[in-house]
């Protein structure tokens, strides 16, 4: 009797690119609800709109690439890639700008450098910073919390009217409705003069919103740890480099420098430990390469946000870490068995 | 006649022949700087004209304001450890306003060159920006987006605003910021403020030397320029 | 003027070598007039230079190739600085930084460039090559201004003399263009997006030459 | 500071490229690999430049400037360039197990002291040799790691399925733009820390 | 090196080397006792079935032969002898499809089985005790004894090349890590008392004063079967010792990390560090040979997988066709898809059921669509890092697999793809379904083959090299000779 | 302008004194290190001896390619990988061998001697570069597959014919 044969192993773990990406959007889900009780639907929006690009731009640039459509729209690492766009913009901004930052994500930075998996950037990364720098005064118009807000929240109407013709209802002005981020805050005020006291307070108002979504970034990363779809080192390696830069600061000046838990909790500190910084694409490879790449991470990511020209460095900083990549991984080739170090 | 192979070979030739080239190349140089050096210091003096004429009206003044200059050390009211160079201006003998190189040193992303005139009396005869390096886009909104942000400031002066006026609105102050840009305008408020106030403090001293010989002054090179020796600003310290 | 002319230019100065030699200089095709500044020093840089150093050519030890040209080049893109600085001090202030950076780029060109017999060869040589520098700024220099603020030619008046502000144009008015184009990233990546574009044309005209199957 | 980061990064460029393409300005000898190579010039960037700098800032603040020579800026630092970098060809050769090649060595150290002793003398606040010294370490020492980052990154991408259009010098120029766009973050901090 | 991890009494270090938990599918084979295989009628046993050089045939075609009898002696010094499992006639020595080849044919004895289960004269049982070390190893290698925990290396070598100053430390490996197999648990349940007197015999030969025979934390009752075993004969120096079902802890080198705490040097063998493993089922088999003077003619084999009615373990004859053994359990489902020799991660698939069991044979797997688990469409690495975290080698299976499609053999190199397992451990885990073991047997193949290419160039070169050394001497002498002639007959000596 | 003058020429003096210095020492090393080169040419030839690279052996042809008087392409029992690691480290870019100097073979393949045509004349053991052929004056010959390179220089010279090229035996890996 004949059979086909195959060869070892003859099983496999039912896993699959789409399934890791897929479990990654489900851990970010959370986050994006809360995103609408907290602030409107804008984020979702956004979202959707960034989805859109990002199949377009993903069967765009794989026909050019004549390769097969399936496989790679299914696999769900260009909507990542849209989600993690949308979540660093805030909820109101135009459509174009997560239009042109997912287009730049995908077409520029993976697709240019032959697709999934073969991209040295971090896609996401690359679209923030690109409509960072270009877009500065757009990417400054963060809401506050619908609930802390005296105006009532901007219903799905108006949020669509504002995205998409750029301009709020006229009972609105951005000048009223936008807040600056709490990093942002505490930068001005300490421009200004103020005491870190005083700044802290002043940045303080709205944290709580931001505390629950920290929480459910949080909740989100450690399920991705114990699905194993991330493993500690990047994260525990950036959040401790942090740490670490905001307590030796603190220590030795506490009246110009923020502790290490306001570093922890604002700005993208958590979402990019979690969910950006541990895209393993573009991360280092081997364990003690990735705990280099995270600490990297961190320690750049408080020096921008503390003494550079931009509110947060998480990008930037993710962005000078992938660039070191290969390098890390030259020096950082893991012990093999049964050989010396 | 030594043929190209030889001199190819013979070392000190070469080095006869390099030097010859860097000589030859200093030596048209050198002619070049000779034939150019009035007109470049021309050309910087009319640059530097073109603002002091924007700020400072003819009817101002009957001297030549480039020649009569003296620099200042006042790191704290001036935003500069370096000397700062101010233009006096004189109508028959009497001073009628400066212009001060001030420096706002706190702009988002590096120090703003400013140039301040000063009527006699303290109030604002403009401003005008010589150098910055603010985020194109959002801190360089004086330039193209808001023009006329920077006139706003002719004619005021330490007491209209009041002293504590002097600052953005988002400071409690009387003045506007930029769309999503705070900090380029402080920066400039508060350099301006500093200016008006170092003025009120040394308007006698600045004016203490009577004005400098037109003639002289005309003709001398810009970078020697003909100044009273340069006094520290005894309230600000020194060096 | 013979017909081997074209080929040999090619093998000297292949577009790896434009390259080598255009991007010192991306730090001014930033806007138009940058740009056509920097063309205008190379318009004059690149034939004197690369003349004078054919004449001293033979006289030269292989060694010594590189300190003569090296001076020859400093001390001519010295005089274009300081005539900037003379007769259009506005383009001098604003390029007079990348001046020197040519020399970097011309030392490339001049050592990957065979002299040819005839002078005026050689002559025709050096204009291509600035011609051909010229041109990729120029393009970048559109591209970036025009996207990057919605202008082109912009403080021509400022820089080249009242006559030409009548050049500057405004292609759109909005609040900012795309900053990226006019920032360090911009310049990579539109010189990259061009070379590719090149490469794109270049196939595409490779490809009736193959026969084509109905 | 944004031209200095230009600066820096299209000096890393002409490196790569030219140790990739053309065998004439092999910078060393008997070196097959890429990042091999570029790890002997960030060394001897590291030797030259800030050697350059220092006697170039004492040339101009003690001999060119009380001359009012300041015109004669670029030929020095050029005819300085020229006399140190063969000095370094020399002690590296002499010192390390490095071979410099004869025309490819000088040519690419050349240029990139070049290149960066514009970026350098581009700006005129160093008021002090010390000053000078600092930043001309710092300068060569990023010129250092973006070589050895760039050299490392381009092995890497020659595995990638690059699109036909964008193979070799284009995605090298994209590659710099988007590490360019990662300095950018570095905007304001230079300047405040200066 | 003579590191002796005796006295190491190192926690389990296993979790440190990767691995993976998975289901052991080991219930339905052990849910059945022990049987005997029904016998055949023919019985082909390939002359290479074990490491090192084929034996050499001692028997014609039509020669009548008895069970137990040798019918092929060592070909080499590394070899084994081979014993006929059955009485009866040589019907041919010719090449016949062997499992060991994929099915290709390769040259064995074809044996037809008269019935009459004759047996050779069982040898006077030796004393094992009475016999010198070495004479005992040499005696161990005429009963045709071969690792049977899988790579059937000749167990006299490896006893031989393990003589160690002070006795080595004897690793008994009743670890069966893969999933299905269950013929060292089997064994052990049924038969402890062999393994034990196995351990003992090879503690003699060896010289060793201590023996640990490691299990797995999931064959509880070969544990109490062992044990009992051992109380009964009271040796102190066997130990057991349990570690966890951690897949492919039943490796050489990784049990001996998980018992001992120290690692394998790669360019060594275990006997390098103090150490030396053997299968339980080798350590039964040298008893049977010892004690009863029964060479290895038999062994057991897991059927198993849901392609079979009644999966079990049988003690099959070494020759007997698959085919008896699936008869025996009831013959194939109707599900049966793909017949696997060996466990689900490293056993081959074999395009036939007619190949006979051999000494390497310790599963038929006839498995289903239950128990595979194909790959799905292939995509790129997205470079997630299971496979490293899985590979108990302590490699990067993903930049192995850049360097392959790179087809840089030097970083390949340098990443160890030489030191690679062929466990399976990434490839199962990798979420983009890259058949990574495959690629890297195709690699390892090409990388040995340039390495042995640069081995011979310097070779040839010192050859080379030498000659040219002798042919100036000769030259030297034959002019000085010359010239001493010259000089003789009064010329003058040449310029 | 004289200061001028004096300056730059002072400089660029100094700059061809270093030039002159940096080439001198270049010059005096350039023996040992084209010695070096050579020997790492020569490492990656694969030491067959056949001389179809038109050299009389692998070093020559290797000291060839270091003057540059050699393509890299030249040796085909080296194959595509020497004729790319030679390119590499010539920094050039590779070629494929060209058939003009042989054909590439992909499996190992070893001289045999049919004994009993040979009449043991022993003019294949003075041509074996690398003593790969056993056997006496006037006895029958064997070559040593393990060490034959399969240059096939010991073909040309046998006066009966009776040596042929054939596959390498399993585990020979010429
Ligand atoms: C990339 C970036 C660049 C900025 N550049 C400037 C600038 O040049 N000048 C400025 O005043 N504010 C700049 N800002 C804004 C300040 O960070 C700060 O948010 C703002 O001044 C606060 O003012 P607001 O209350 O009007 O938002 C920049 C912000 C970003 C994100
Ligand atoms: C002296 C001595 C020499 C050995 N030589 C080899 C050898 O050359 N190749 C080999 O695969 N195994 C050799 N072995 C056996 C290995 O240690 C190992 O038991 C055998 O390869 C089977 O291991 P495995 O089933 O884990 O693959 C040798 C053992 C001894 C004691
Ligand atoms: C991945 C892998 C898994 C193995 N699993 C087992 C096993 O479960 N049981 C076993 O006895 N041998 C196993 N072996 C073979 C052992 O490494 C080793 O060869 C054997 O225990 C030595 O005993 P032997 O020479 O008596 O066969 C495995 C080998 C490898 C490479
Ligand atoms: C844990 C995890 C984190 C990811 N983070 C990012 C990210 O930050 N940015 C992004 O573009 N894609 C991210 N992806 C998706 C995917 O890896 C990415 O699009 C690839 O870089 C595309 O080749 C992530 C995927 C996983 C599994
Ligand atoms: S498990 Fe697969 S996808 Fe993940 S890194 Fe390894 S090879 Fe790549
Ligand atoms: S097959 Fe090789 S690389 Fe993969 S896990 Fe096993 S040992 Fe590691
Ligand atoms: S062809 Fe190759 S093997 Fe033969 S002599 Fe030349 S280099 Fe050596
Ligand atoms: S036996 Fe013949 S083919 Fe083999 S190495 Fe010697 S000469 Fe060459
Ligand atoms: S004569 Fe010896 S082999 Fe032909």
């Amino acid at each position: 009797m004949p059979f086909a044969t195959e060869a070892a192993p003859h099983v496999v773990a039912p896993n699959s690119v789409g399934r890791v990406m897929r479990t990654v959007l489900y851990a970010l889900a959370p986050v994006v609800i809360l995103h609408w009780v907290f602030f409107g639907p804008g984020l979702a929006i956004q979202i959707l709109l960034g989805t859109a690009t990002a199949l377009l731009a993903e069967t765009l640039a794989l026909r050019l690439r004549r390769k097969p459509l399936a496989p790679f729209l299914g696999d769900g690492s260009a909507i990542l890639t849209a989600v993690l766009l949308a979540l660093c913009l805030p909820p109101l901004a135009p459509w174009w700008l997560i239009v042109t930052g997912t287009a730049f994500a995908v077409l520029l930075a993976k697709h240019l450098y032959g697709g999934l998996g073969a991209n040295p950037f971090n896609p996401a990364m690359v679209g923030y910073a690109v409509l960072l720098v270009s877009f500065p005064v757009q990417l400054l118009h963060w809401l506050p919390p619908q609930l802390a807000s005296e105006h009532a929240g901007l219903s799905l109407a108006e949020t669509l009217s504002t995205i998409f013709t750029g301009s709020l209802p006229p009972r609105l002005s951005w000048d009223a409705i936008t807040s600056p981020t709490a990093l942002e805050a505490l930068r001005t005020n300490l421009k200004m003069g103020m005491t870190m006291g005083e700044a802290h307070q002043f940045a303080s108002q709205e944290r709580s919103a931001w505390l629950w979504i920290d929480l459910a970034i949080a909740a989100g990363g450690v399920w991705l740890l114990a699905a194993r779809i991330i493993r500690w080192h990047i994260p525990v390696a950036m959040l401790g480099a942090i740490a670490a830069c905001a307590s030796i600061m603190y220590a030795i000046d506490p009246g110009s420098y923020a502790g290490p838990i306001f570093h922890l909790t604002s700005g993208a500190s958590l979402l990019g430990a979690f969910f950006i910084a541990t895209d393993p694409v573009s991360a280092a490879t081997s364990d003690r390469g990735r705990l280099v790449y995270g600490a990297g991470i961190g320690v750049l990511t408080y020096v921008i946000r503390t003494w550079g020209g931009y509110p947060d460095g998480v990008a930037f900083a993710v962005l000078m870490m992938n660039l070191s990549v290969p390098l890390i991984d030259r020096y950082t080739i893991p012990r093999i068995y049964g050989h010396a170090r | 006649m030594a043929t190209h192979a030889d001199v190819r070979r013979n070392a000190k030739a070469q080095a006869v022949l390099l030097v010859a080239v860097a000589a030859l190349v200093s030596f048209g140089l050198a002619g070049l700087a000779q034939i150019t050096r009035e007109r470049i210091a021309r050309n910087a003096q009319a640059w530097m004209q073109q603002h002091l004429e924007v700020l400072i009206p003819a009817a101002l003044h009957d001297n030549d304001l480039l020649a009569d200059t003296i620099t200042v050390i006042a790191p704290d009211s001036l935003g500069t450890a370096q000397p700062v160079t101010v233009y006096r201006a004189w109508r028959a003998g009497i001073p009628t306003a400066v212009a001060i190189r001030s420096i706002a040193p706190d702009g988002y992303r590096g120090p703003i060159e400013l140039l301040v005139a000063i009527r006699y009396d303290g109030t604002l005869l403009g401003v005008q920006v010589l150098r910055h390096d603010e985020t194109p886009g959002l801190g360089d909104a004086f330039e193209k987006r808001e023009p006329h942000w920077l006139e706003r400031f002719r004619g005021l002066s330490l007491s209209n605003p009041p002293q504590q006026r002097w600052s953005v609105k988002r400071d409690g102050g009387d003045f506007d910021a930029f769309t999503g840009a705070t900090i380029t305008p402080r920066a400039i408020v508060t350099a301006l403020r500093r200016t008006l106030e170092y003025y009120q403090r040394h308007r006698q001293r600045l004016f203490r030397d009577p004005p400098a010989d037109a003639v002289a002054g005309a003709a001398a090179d810009f970078e020697r320029t003909v100044a009273p020796a340069a006094w520290h600003s005894s309230a600000s310290g020194h060096r | 003027m013979n017909a081997s002319t074209p080929a040999r230019l090619d093998s000297g100065f292949g577009p790896t070598v434009q390259l080598l030699a255009s991007c010192p200089l991306l730090a001014a095709s930033d806007t138009v007039v940058k740009a056509l500044g920097l063309s205008l020093a190379l318009a004059f840089i690149v034939p004197t230079t690369i003349l004078s150093a054919r004449m001293l050519r033979p006289w030269l030890h292989e060694d010594n190739r590189l300190p003569a040209a090296m001076m020859l080049l400093a001390g001519t893109t010295a005089c274009v600085e300081r005539s900037f600085q003379a007769w259009l001090p506005g383009l001098g202030e604003s390029i007079g930084i990348f001046l020197p950076l040519i020399v970097a780029n011309l030392i490339i060109v001049e050592h990957s460039l065979e002299h040819s017999a005839a002078a005026a060869a050689d002559w025709r040589k050096s204009m291509v090559i600035a011609a051909g520098m010229a041109a990729t700024l120029l393009i970048l220099g559109v591209a970036r201004e025009w996207v990057g603020r919605g202008s082109l030619l912009h403080d021509a008046g400022r820089l080249f003399g009242p006559w030409a502000g009548a050049l500057e144009t405004t292609i759109f008015r909005v609040d900012m263009g795309f900053l990226l184009a006019m920032l360090p990233p911009g310049a990579f990546i539109s010189l990259g997006l061009l070379l590719a574009l090149r490469n794109w044309l270049a196939r595409r005209s490779m490809t009736p030459r193959t026969p084509h199957r109905p | 500071m944004a031209s200095v980061l230009l600066i820096l990064l299209s000096t890393v460029l002409v490196n790569i490229i030219a140790m990739q393409s053309a065998s004439r300005w092999r910078p060393f000898a008997a070196l097959d690999d890429c990042f091999a190579a570029a790890r002997g010039l960030a060394i001897a960037s590291l030797l030259a430049i800030p050697i350059l700098s220092v006697s170039s800032w004492l040339l101009f603040h003690h001999v060119l400037q009380p001359r009012s020579l300041g015109y004669l800026r670029t030929p020095a630092f050029a005819a300085l360039l020229l006399a140190v970098v063969p000095l370094v060809e020399l002690v590296l050769r002499r010192y390390s197990r490095l071979v410099p090649e004869r025309p490819g060595f000088a040519l690419l150290l050349a240029t990139n002291s070049m290149l960066l002793g514009v970026a350098l003398l581009a700006s005129e606040r160093w008021r002090q040799w010390l000053d000078a010294l600092a930043f001309s370490l710092a300068a060569a020492a990023a010129l250092g790691f973006l070589l050895l980052a760039f050299a490392a990154m381009h092995e890497r991408l020659r595995q990638a399925d690059v699109p036909e259009v964008f193979r070799d010098l284009p995605l090298s120029l994209i590659t710099a733009g988007i590490m360019a766009l990662a300095f950018m973050g570095f905007t304001g901090l230079i300047q405040e820390g200066s | 090196m003579n590191r002796s991890p005796t006295g190491a009494a190192a926690p389990a270090a296993i979790l440190a080397y990767g691995g993976l938990r998975l289901s052991a599918h080991k219930q339905a084979s052990t849910a059945r006792p022990l049987r005997v295989a029904s016998a055949a009628q023919h019985y082909v046993l390939p002359l290479d079935q074990h490491a090192g050089a084929p034996s050499t045939p001692r028997v014609r075609p039509g020669d009548r032969v008895l069970a137990a009898q040798p019918i092929a002696a060592p070909g080499g010094a590394l070899s084994a002898w081979l014993h006929s499992p059955v009485s009866g006639t040589v019907s041919a020595i010719e090449p016949r499809p062997a499992p060991h080849h994929h099915g290709a044919p390769t040259l064995s004895i074809v044996i037809a089985n008269d019935g009459r289960e004759q047996r050779v004269e069982p040898r006077a049982s030796v004393s094992f005790e009475q016999l010198a070390a070495r004479e005992l190893c040499q005696h161990i290698g005429h009963g045709g004894i071969v690792g049977l925990g899988g790579a059937a290396f000749p167990t006299d070598a490896k006893l031989l090349g393990s003589q160690l100053e002070g006795g080595p430390h004897l690793l008994l490996n009743g670890t069966q890590c893969e999933p299905y197999i269950s013929c060292d648990d089997m064994l052990m349940r049924e038969r402890a008392q062999d393994v034990i007197l196995g351990a003992r015999i090879l503690l003699h030969a060896l010289d060793a004063r201590h023996c640990t025979i490691a299990l797995e934390e999931d064959t509880p009752q070969a544990e109490q079967a062992l044990r009992a075993a051992l109380s009964r004969c009271h040796d102190e120096r066997v130990r057991l010792k349990v570690v966890p079902s951690i897949y492919p802890a039943g490796g050489e080198r990784q049990l001996i990390s998980a018992v001992f705490g120290v690692e394998v040097p790669f360019d060594a063998l275990p006997a390098g560090i103090g150490v030396v493993c053997h299968n339980v089922g080798t350590a039964a088999a040298i008893a049977h040979w010892i004690r009863d003077g029964q060479p290895l003619i038999s062994r057991i084999v897991t059927v198993a997988g849901d392609g079979v009615h009644q999966p079990c373990n049988l003690e099959a004859r070494l020759g007997t066709p698959i085919t008896t053994l699936i008869d025996d359990c009831g013959g194939y489902t109707p599900r049966m898809t793909r017949l696997i020799l060996g466990g689900s991660m490293m056993g081959s698939a074999m395009p036939l059921d007619t190949l006979p069991v051999t000494k390497s044979t310790h599963c038929v797997l006839a498995a289903t669509a239950l128990d595979l688990r194909s790959r799905t469409q292939e995509m790129p690495c997205i470079r997630c890092g299971r496979c490293s975290q899985a590979c108990p080698a302590l490699l990067l299976p993903q930049q192995l697999h850049w360097s392959i499609q790179a087809g840089d053999q030097n970083a390949l190199a340098r990443y160890g793809l030489m030191d690679c397992i062929e466990c399976g451990c990434c490839d199962y885990v990798c979420p983009s379904q890259i058949p990574l073991v495959e690629r890297f047997r195709d690699a390892k193949t090409l990388l040995s083959r340039t390495q042995a290419e640069d081995q011979a160039a310097v070779a040839a070169r010192t050859r080379f090299e030498t000659r040219q050394a002798r042919l100036a001497q000769l030259e030297a002498q034959r002019r000085a000779k010359l010239a001493e002639k010259r000089q003789r007959l009064g010329g003058r000596p040449q310029p | 302008m004289i200061v001028a003058i004096l300056v730059m020429g002072g400089l660029m003096a100094l700059a061809a004194l270093s030039t002159r210095a940096a080439a001198r020492q270049a010059l005096a090393r350039q023996a040992s290190t084209r010695e070096a080169l050579i020997e790492r040419l020569d490492a990656l030839l694969p030491q067959t001896q056949c001389g179809r690279c038109t050299y009389t052996g692998c070093r020559p042809y290797a000291s060839a390619i270091a003057q540059g008087e050699a393509d890299t392409n030249q040796c085909p029992p080296g194959g595509a990988r020497t004729a790319t690691a030679l390119a590499q480290l010539m920094g050039q870019p590779a070629k494929p061998v060209d058939p003009h100097y042989g054909v590439v073979r992909d499996t190992a393949w070893v001289a045999w001697i049919d004994e009993p045509a040979c009449i043991g004349c022993t003019k294949c053991i003075q041509a074996c570069p690398i003593d790969a052929i056993v056997g006496a004056s006037r006895y029958m010959h064997t070559v040593i597959a393990a060490h034959c390179t399969g240059c096939e220089l010991c073909i040309p010279p046998c006066p009966v014919d009776c040596i042929e090229m054939r596959p390498a035996p399993p585990g020979v890996s010429a």
